[in-house]
């Protein structure tokens, strides 16, 4: 058999399939599938014969059409149950197959259409225009969000591993760390422990919030309460302390 | 030329993107929508009957000029760029989610039968597809569309320009019996 | 209209500079370049005869279509409503605002390796950034945050709705395979 022809042109195991299909001149409802099998594995064979790499999607397919043959062998075994005889198990694949069909000829009539910069042009040279109309506040503004997101990725991605560990070993001290706490309890006069250490953060900055409390308990800056044993931890700020007596003080024990 | 007419064609030419009947109509405080639309459709009559090298056409929910098509073999020397093409799976997946839109990865994945991330991003580097928010269940993975520049570069007023996918069946049936 | 004179209309239309006569017999070997001249004039002339908003002008050794004069009080109102876009300066300082909020000036510096004062005060005049305190460490930085504004703009419903680095990974990955 010929398979050297088309070999890296197919857009995936479904493009591959109906590739089979046509040159085979199968039907689509009646595909033959212990022939397509046998077919579709010989090209497998080809492309790693000759060392290509063979995208995971390709074998998933081999496992399916596999599957579904030795399913084909099987005797229908009559339970009583009229959709089990029904039941043709390519019918999934021969949906499949015909849904990518329908895109695929959608993605050829899309080509087809008049293409800009390809059949038809654009104005190239646009008009002198002064460049000061910009830059006033009720102008709209135009953006994207994927470009937004490209923006942040590029920048993370030229950040070396060592410059992300050392920016953040640097920003990281006790005195800060209370700091932001004591932001948090002046705004919302208490905070949940696991609340403080809610973020992805480091151990390190677990470490540190941990010290931190432990201070803000010393400097009595906070009190620190626990509804129940082994429930949730919570920091208050320590100058309006009426709490109500059911709560058990842990802090100052 | 009607002062009008000249006015509309002067800053559908001017206008960096397809002119829209609204956009007159907030400069032309005088005409009615309808008849900046007459006006616009007249308009683009007369730069087809006079077969010149430049039509009106509308496109994204506007007018612009552009070259007639037959003059594409011309234009294209004078361009010497290699024309605008996209690749076989590039379309494949612009067809997915110009049809299933709004539609999340996942969807097209399947229905290609391969991952398409890759591809997805270079439509979105070419603004051919943007980010048209989250859908609403666990993960709450990304929603896609096509832009506004799908319509400008694939020449189409408006999605509902596109065949549908009844006529894609069709269209297929057709071209078998031909074959 | 004539073939050859439709074709250089659409060449003028097409150019990114005046075009020329020298250019248009480099495309157009038969004619020579008297005959071309003639050419240009004659169009020229029947734009200028027809009245309508645009005229093709002889500029800088060549022709371009322009807007006429008179039509500029009108053109004028249309540049400015132009959306504004953003340049990767700013869009990469709005990432890291959006991103790392709430984060101070040193840090958006330290992760672009550059001094964002401009920009950023660019962000904070289109209401695309907002102040949203200080700092309590020494020197009282202020602190920076995205605004609503910027939600609109973007389309999103809130900040949950920003990508996370890991679907952008995800892009990355699959790109790499397809490579």
């Amino acid at each position: 058999m010929s398979y050297e022809i088309k070999l890296d042109v197919f857009e995936g195991p479904l493009d591959l399939l109906l590739y089979l299909i046509k040159k085979n001149e199968i039907d689509i409802y009646n595909i033959p599938v212990a022939l397509i099998t046998s077919q579709y594995l010989g090209y497998l064979d080809v492309i790693r014969s000759l060392n290509l790499d063979l995208a995971g999607e390709y074998l998933v397919m081999a496992a399916t059409l596999t599957h579904i043959k030795s399913r084909m062998l099987l005797p229908v075994v009559s339970d009583g149950e009229d959709e089990e005889e029904k039941d043709d198990p390519r019918a999934e694949l021969v949906k499949q197959l015909l849904e990518y069909q329908t895109y695929k000829d959608a993605a050829g009539l899309l080509s087809g259409r008049p293409l800009l910069e390809r059949d038809v042009f654009k104005l190239g040279a646009p008009p002198d225009t002064p460049s000061d109309a910009v830059e006033k506040d009720d102008i709209p503004v135009e953006a994207d969000l994927f470009e937004l997101v490209e923006a942040f990725r590029r920048i993370m991605a030229g950040l070396e591993i060592g410059d992300a560990l050392e920016f953040s070993a640097e920003k990281l001290s006790l005195a800060e760390r209370i700091n932001e706490i004591m932001e948090i309890l002046s705004q919302d006069g208490q905070v949940s422990f696991s609340g403080l250490v809610a973020e992805k953060i480091s151990r390190k900055r677990i470490v540190y919030t941990f010290l931190a409390v432990l201070e803000l308990i010393k400097l009595r800056m906070a009190t620190v309460c626990q509804s129940e044993p082994f429930g949730e931890i919570r920091l208050f700020l320590a100058v309006k302390e009426e709490g109500d007596s059911s709560v058990v003080e842990i802090a100052e024990a | 030329m009607e002062e009008k007419a000249a006015i509309l064609e002067a800053l559908i030419f001017a206008a960096e993107a397809p002119f829209s009947v609204e956009k007159a109509a907030g400069i032309f405080s005088e005409l009615s929508k309808p008849e900046i639309a007459d006006l616009f459709r007249k308009l683009a009559g007369d730069y087809e009957s006079r077969g010149g090298g430049i039509v009106l056409q509308e496109v994204a929910g506007g007018f612009r000029f552009q070259t007639r098509i037959e003059m594409a073999p011309w234009v294209g020397r004078l361009k010497n760029v290699r024309p605008a093409s996209f690749s076989p799976s590039a379309m494949e997946t612009l067809a997915i989610v110009a049809y299933r839109q709004p539609v999340i990865k996942a969807e097209i994945d399947k229905i290609r039968g391969v991952d398409t991330g890759g591809v997805l991003k270079g439509l979105l580097e070419k603004k051919l597809v943007r980010i048209v928010g989250r859908k609403d269940v666990p993960g709450k993975p990304i929603i896609y569309g096509t832009s506004k520049r799908f319509l400008e570069v694939f020449n189409l007023k408006d999605l509902s320009e596109l065949p549908t996918l009844r006529e894609m069946k069709d269209f297929r049936s057709s071209e078998e019996i031909e074959e």
